[in-house]
């Protein structure tokens, strides 16, 4: 690879010192430190991802006990919403709107994008900061906006919106003004994830350090230069689809509107001529993509810390990478397999069961090469590690009930039951959240310059995850059970219900016992910063290039401009002296270290 | 560490940074213009009876209109180009034309949607109007959007020249490569929305 | 196996959709069992108590591949096998019309709206201007000679055994979604379109009870959509017959709504 | 920056390109008054439409000579601008019907 000219180490000094003039404000709130930003991402990300989970812990209330008073909570939240204390219809359906928007657009993806790729991506590369700090600076506080809009929607007459995370039309055309803001704050989610894509790409691209070429980046790097581009192309119609839907609502269009309607006995005011369909084809080209969104950081994640903890290389690292890029690609063409029911064809079930199946194999093969690398390793089982570990069969388990949905004849009993809500509960919570977990266990110590406690690390992780366990396994007897999702009271309406109805009761249970095993989390995480066991630069013995950087690392990230002389999981290489080659340390460095 | 490749070439990829990130953002633009094409097309052939543009809208102000925004990419190339050539004059009398003709252009919208809501042709009237509404409306904000940028590196912004020629260059070069694009999009909505 | 957790089986194809489930779960219980057992022994074997020292090259076999290209071909086999043609039938080989029993289901907040043609077998003439929320949700106009032996009811789907049915579904006001999970069923109803089901019940509301042991059985229409605030309690019935006892109920419909007909639907 | 000779040999294609473009829109204009049947109108409103933004695209906006990543980015979105584009419409060419 050409050398490439980058800034002498005297003006990273300069700078550095320049920086000290910053005022708070600048240096911590409008910040354009990538480092900060990422930090700010992901403790924004981090308390919606627990308003988020506060909102289900209600709900699961009600589906434990429907129409059932709620102590005194219930009372708290006002007779709009809990009259004496029982939950409305509405707003469960409030609840379960904002929990699915919440989880998914402020909660995992700005922490695992917005916190874990600006924080990390940088320093894993040798980059000084993105490529463009003030668009970066821009994309979190267009984040920002909103998730206040989106909170603030609680609040308005009528609610914040209930037509689900999905928004199908009519019925969100026709829903309350707590829409109008959905509508709205999504546009500036959008916006913010745009800005952050085209950074991390540009970034990625051209701000590899000397040596670092393509098939040497870490494969967390890699995941998120697919997610980037994911968020890139398939953000912009859900976009235009909002807009119409917003035209729909305010200037009284009718693009997913079609003719005939009849609400509540009235004619509708609206002239037709659209189409209800098209929303859904606009969504699910942004969802699906999206949830891989979801799911490739994860995979980024947990490959770092398990080619970091069994202390060998990630078994068929390449063959992830292009395994990586197919899923990204193909996750463009089978958005429609979440529309089966809508009236399609043969030729056209055919097509997009066809592409759901091909897409199922990259995702074996990248799990199979995690599976594999435990082998022969010498596996270390500290807290990241048992996070990540626990995502391999979590995943699995969310990943291969992904198949029966993907057929289109077996996906008729089971379409819009708990088993769906069971399959993508599987692969988001225990599957990416305790990536994340992993990811947080791991990075602190960069971030910080100290290490989150083990003790209560694990105090953290073993009830989580029998608890969380506990929430989504009974979800696939109520989903063959044929019991709806999105019900107010569980299915306690149903005959066919009341058989498997006792779950309930278990899986709320479960999930309160979830929300009590985080307590050990968060005061981990608020303790560690200022009481945890003081870390140098590279605790985990690791090998990529942010342990290069000190911890935490200063403005411009790192002392001398690193170079990358070898791959990344350079980890007991033969005759080698220590298990571990970092990337940064060049042969006579190595010989006199 | 100073950011590298602000202005400069990366030598392996032959760009700088800026040039990447433009061409990502108008592949963004591409699938959000690309998705309300979708629409239309859906729509459109899901629909009984669907009129002809020409039957609906002004045909003529619509030609004048195409023409000012290609004359405006033309200055806008030439804008650049006279940078290239080190010729600040020229750059400030190109730029200038090219944001009066976004100006223009904007001018004519005005006079055509004025015209529209005088007969109550509104979004409401039927999904031709709608969706005409919503991809002109958004391709004049694009409009607006490239305005302010021309504005800005036509004036204040102007100053980078003096202490970073090459830089303000990459600049003009990155807006107008936006302002182009605004063109296209043109290019194809006129056609679709006025003559089909 | 899979029947076991789904809801006894009642109509003629049911059994085929029952079998798929089966294939695929035993496809992913394989794949489970076997990367748990993998990853169990993996993580006993190389603990860092017991392997202080790991491989640098790790596996070398090739195995995996050729598990990867057994997943595949299995999951063509499921889609190609049973999947599309499992589909195909539902969607494109209906029975003649002639032979079957025709309804139209038409959803609304928060009721299934039936609608039988009645003995001329010709749905009448329905218009939204006509529609009362009280007396006509259909908007069914009585003055078209079709209409006049139309049968109408309010979540109440009587059906022959062993008889094609074929629902046709469509919605006045949101997305609605047909679902009866004993038929293996379920459809969107989609306000601007129609779509046609069908399926063949092969079992009575009479039978249901007596193997299940339930004395007040009844076949439920479960609203599968959010579709607002009521669709927790969007909830139909189906009534399963001999034939002749669903003759008997048609014709004292046909005779009860012809002869009120007009005082009602006005 | 490019040495004056080669910006010249530009501008001259600019003024070319712009020329064409002019022209094109004449026609196009002037074809669609001739009410040609929908198909053939779609067809020959988009083929102009393509050769005009073909046009500004690879010279105003230097596409016809631009690196290798720039090629595989808008590649990339093609591809997927045509899958949003077209996919879709299947909801109307292949639906449930019961004959
Ligand atoms: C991160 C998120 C994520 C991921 C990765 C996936 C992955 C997959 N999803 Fe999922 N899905 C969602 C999130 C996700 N999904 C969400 C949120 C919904 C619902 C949206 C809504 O309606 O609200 C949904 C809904 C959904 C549907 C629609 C269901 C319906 O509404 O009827 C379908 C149908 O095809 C589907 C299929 C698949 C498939 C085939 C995969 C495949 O990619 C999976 C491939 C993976 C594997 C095959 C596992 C491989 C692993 C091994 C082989 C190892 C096994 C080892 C052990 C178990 C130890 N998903
Ligand atoms: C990323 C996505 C995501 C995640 C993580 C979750 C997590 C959880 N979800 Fe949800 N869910 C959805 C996305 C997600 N969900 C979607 C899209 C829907 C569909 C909505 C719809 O129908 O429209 C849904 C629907 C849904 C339902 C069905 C409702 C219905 O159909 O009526 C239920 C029911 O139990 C549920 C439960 C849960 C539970 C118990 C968790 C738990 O796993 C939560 C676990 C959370 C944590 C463990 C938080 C950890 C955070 C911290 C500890 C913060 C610490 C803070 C600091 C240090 C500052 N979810
Ligand atoms: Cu009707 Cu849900
Ligand atoms: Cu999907």
């Amino acid at each position: 690879m050409a050398t490439l000219e980058t800034a002498p180490a005297h003006e990273a000094e300069h700078e550095h010192a320049e920086h000290q003039h910053l005022g708070f404000w600048r240096q911590y709130v409008f910040s354009t430190d990538h480092k900060v930003i990422g930090i700010q991402y992901a403790v924004t990300g981090l308390l919606f991802l627990l308003f988020g989970f506060g909102l289900v812990t209600l709900m699961r209330w009600q589906l434990a006990y429907p129409g059932r008073a709620l102590p005194w909570l219930g009372k708290l939240l006002g007779d709009t919403r809990m009259p004496g204390g029982a939950m409305l219809p509405e707003f469960y359906n409030q609840l379960g709107a904002m929990h699915g928007t919440i989880m998914v657009f402020m909660g995992v993806v700005p922490l695992a994008v917005g916190g874990f790729g600006n924080f990390v991506l940088p320093l894993q590369i040798g980059a000084p900061d993105m490529a463009f700090p003030k668009i970066n600076m821009a994309s979190y506080w267009s984040y920002f906006l909103g998730g206040m809009t989106m909170l603030a929607s609680f609040f308005v007459p009528g609610g914040a919106a209930q037509s689900g995370w999905t928004s199908y039309a009519p019925l969100s055309v026709i829903a309350g003004q707590g829409q109008t803001m959905w509508l709205f704050g999504m546009i500036f989610l959008i916006t913010s994830s745009l800005l952050g894509s085209i950074n991390f790409i540009v970034t990625t691209i051209q701000l590899r350090a000397n040596g670092l070429s393509f098939f040497r980046l870490p494969f967390f790097v890699w995941s998120q230069l697919v997610t980037s581009f994911l968020l890139l192309l398939a953000f912009p119609p859900l976009e235009a689809a909002g807009v119409m839907q917003l035209m729909d609502r305010l200037g009284g269009s009718s693009f997913f509107m079609p003719s005939g309607l009849v609400v509540s006995g009235q004619v509708a005011a609206y002239t037709g001529g659209g189409n209800p369909l098209l929303w859904q084809h606009l969504f699910w080209f942004l969802a699906h993509p999206e949830v891989y969104v979801l799911i490739l950081p994860a995979f980024g994640i947990v490959s770092e810390v398990i080619a970091n903890n069994t202390r060998k290389p990630l078994w068929g690292y390449k063959i992830m990478v292009y395994s990586l890029w197919f899923l990204g690609f193909m996750s463009f063409i089978v958005w429609a397999h979440h529309m089966f029911f809508t009236g399609m064809g043969t030729t056209m079930a055919t097509f997009f069961q066809t592409t759901t199946m091909i897409i199922s194999i990259p995702s074996v093969v990248i799990l199979s090469a995690l599976f594999l690398s435990l082998w022969g390793g010498s596996i270390r089982f500290n807290t990241p590690m048992l996070f990540a570990l626990a995502f391999l069969p979590m995943f699995g388990i969310g990943g291969l009930t992904g198949l029966p949905l993907g057929l289109s004849a077996a996906d008729i009993p089971l379409h819009d039951t708990y088993y769906v809500i069971g399959h993508f509960h599987y692969v988001v919570a225990p599957g990416t959240i305790f990536a994340l977990f992993a990811g947080i266990y791991h990075w602190f110590p960069k971030a910080t310059g100290r290490k989150m406690s083990e003790r209560l690390g694990k105090l953290h992780f073993w009830p989580s995850l029998i608890f969380i366990n506990g929430i989504f396994m009974p979800m696939f007897i109520l989903g063959l059970a044929g019991v709806s999702r999105r019900l107010y009271d569980g299915g306690a309406s149903y005959d066919f219900a009341k058989p498997v109805l006792h779950w309930n009761v278990f899986m709320s249970i479960s999930a309160w016992g979830l929300a009590l095993a985080q307590i050990p989390f968060i005061i981990n995480f608020f303790m560690s910063i200022k009481r945890g066991e003081k870390v140098g630069q590279n605790p985990w013995e690791a090998t990529t290039l942010e342990w290069a950087a000190p911890s935490p690392p200063p403005h411009g990230n790192f002392t001398t401009a690193p170079v990358a002389y070898r791959g990344p999981y350079e980890y007991s290489v033969p005759g080698h002296p220590t298990d571990f080659t970092p990337q940064f340390l060049s042969a006579q460095q190595q010989a006199t270290s | 560490m100073e950011i590298p490749f602000t202005v400069a070439e990366r030598p392996d990829t032959g760009l700088n940074n800026g040039k990447i990130g433009i061409w990502l953002f108008l592949a963004s633009e591409v699938m959000l213009f690309g998705a309300l094409f979708a629409s239309y097309l859906m729509l459109r052939i899901g629909a009984t009876v669907w009129p002809r543009g020409d039957s609906i809208l002004n045909v003529p102000l619509a030609t004048v209109n195409t023409i000012v925004l290609i004359s405006s990419s033309v200055t806008m190339v030439m804008a650049w180009a006279s940078l290239k050539r080190n010729d600040f004059g020229k750059f400030r009398l190109f730029q200038g034309l090219t944001i009066l003709a976004g100006l223009c252009f904007l001018g004519i919208k005005y006079v055509e949607y004025s015209a529209k809501f005088h007969h109550g042709l509104l979004p409401s009237k039927n999904t031709f109007l709608a969706i005409y509404f919503t991809l002109t409306g958004l391709h004049g904000l694009h409009v607006i959007g490239g305005m302010v940028v021309n504005g800005y590196l036509w004036g204040p912004g102007a100053k980078l020249w003096k202490t970073d020629p090459e830089h303000f260059t990459n600049r003009v070069e990155n807006s107008g490569l936006f302002w182009h694009f605004v063109d296209l999009v043109w290019i194809f909505l006129f056609p679709v929305l006025y003559l089909l | 196996m899979m029947e076991r957790w789904l809801p006894l089986n009642a109509a003629a194809h049911g059994a085929r959709i029952d079998g798929a489930l089966n294939w695929v779960h035993v496809l992913m219980a394989i794949l489970f069992v076997g990367w748990i057992l993998f990853f169990v022994i993996a993580l006993w074997r190389f603990r860092r108590a017991k392997n202080p020292v790991a491989s640098y090259t790790g596996v070398t076999s090739h195995t995996s591949t050729w598990i990867e290209i057994a997943v595949a071909f299995v999951e063509a086999i499921l889609l190609v096998g049973l999947a599309v043609p499992l589909w195909a039938e539902r969607v494109a080989k209906f029975p003649p019309e002639k032979d079957a029993v025709r309804v139209r289901l038409v959803g609304e907040q928060f009721a299934w709206n039936v609608h039988y043609p009645g003995p001329d077998g010709v749905f009448g003439r329905t218009s939204i201007d006509k529609i009362d929320v009280q007396t006509n949700p259909l908007g069914l106009d009585r003055s078209d000679p079709a209409a006049k032996d139309d049968v109408v009811t309010v979540n109440q789907l009587h059906l022959p055994v062993g008889k094609p049915v074929i629902v046709y579904l469509n919605s006045k006001d949101v997305i609605h979604s047909f679902n009866v999970p004993e038929f293996r069923i379920k459809q969107d109803a989609v306000p601007g379109i129609t779509i046609p089901v069908w399926w063949v019940p092969t079992i009575t509301t009479a039978q249901m009870r007596q193997r299940l042991g339930k004395p007040d059985f009844v076949y439920e229409i479960a609203c599968a959509q959010l579709c607002g605030l009521g669709h927790y309690r969007m909830r139909g019935f189906v009534t399963v017959e001999e034939p002749a006892e669903f003759q008997k109920w048609m014709d004292e419909q046909v005779k009860a709504q012809a002869s009120t007909g007009d005082d009602i639907f006005q | 920056m490019g040495d004056h000779a080669d910006i010249d040999r530009q501008v001259r294609t600019y003024i070319l390109v712009f020329v064409s473009l002019m022209a094109l829109t004449i026609i196009t204009v002037t074809i669609s008054r001739f009410h040609l049947p929908v198909p053939a109108a779609v067809t020959v409103a988009l083929i102009v439409a393509c050769i005009k933004g073909g046009l500004v695209a690879s010279y105003f906006m230097h596409l016809i000579s631009e690196r290798k990543l720039i090629y595989w980015v808008l590649g990339f979105t093609v591809a997927c601008f045509f899958a949003v584009l077209l996919l879709p419409l299947w909801t109307h060419f292949d639906p449930i019907l019961n004959h």
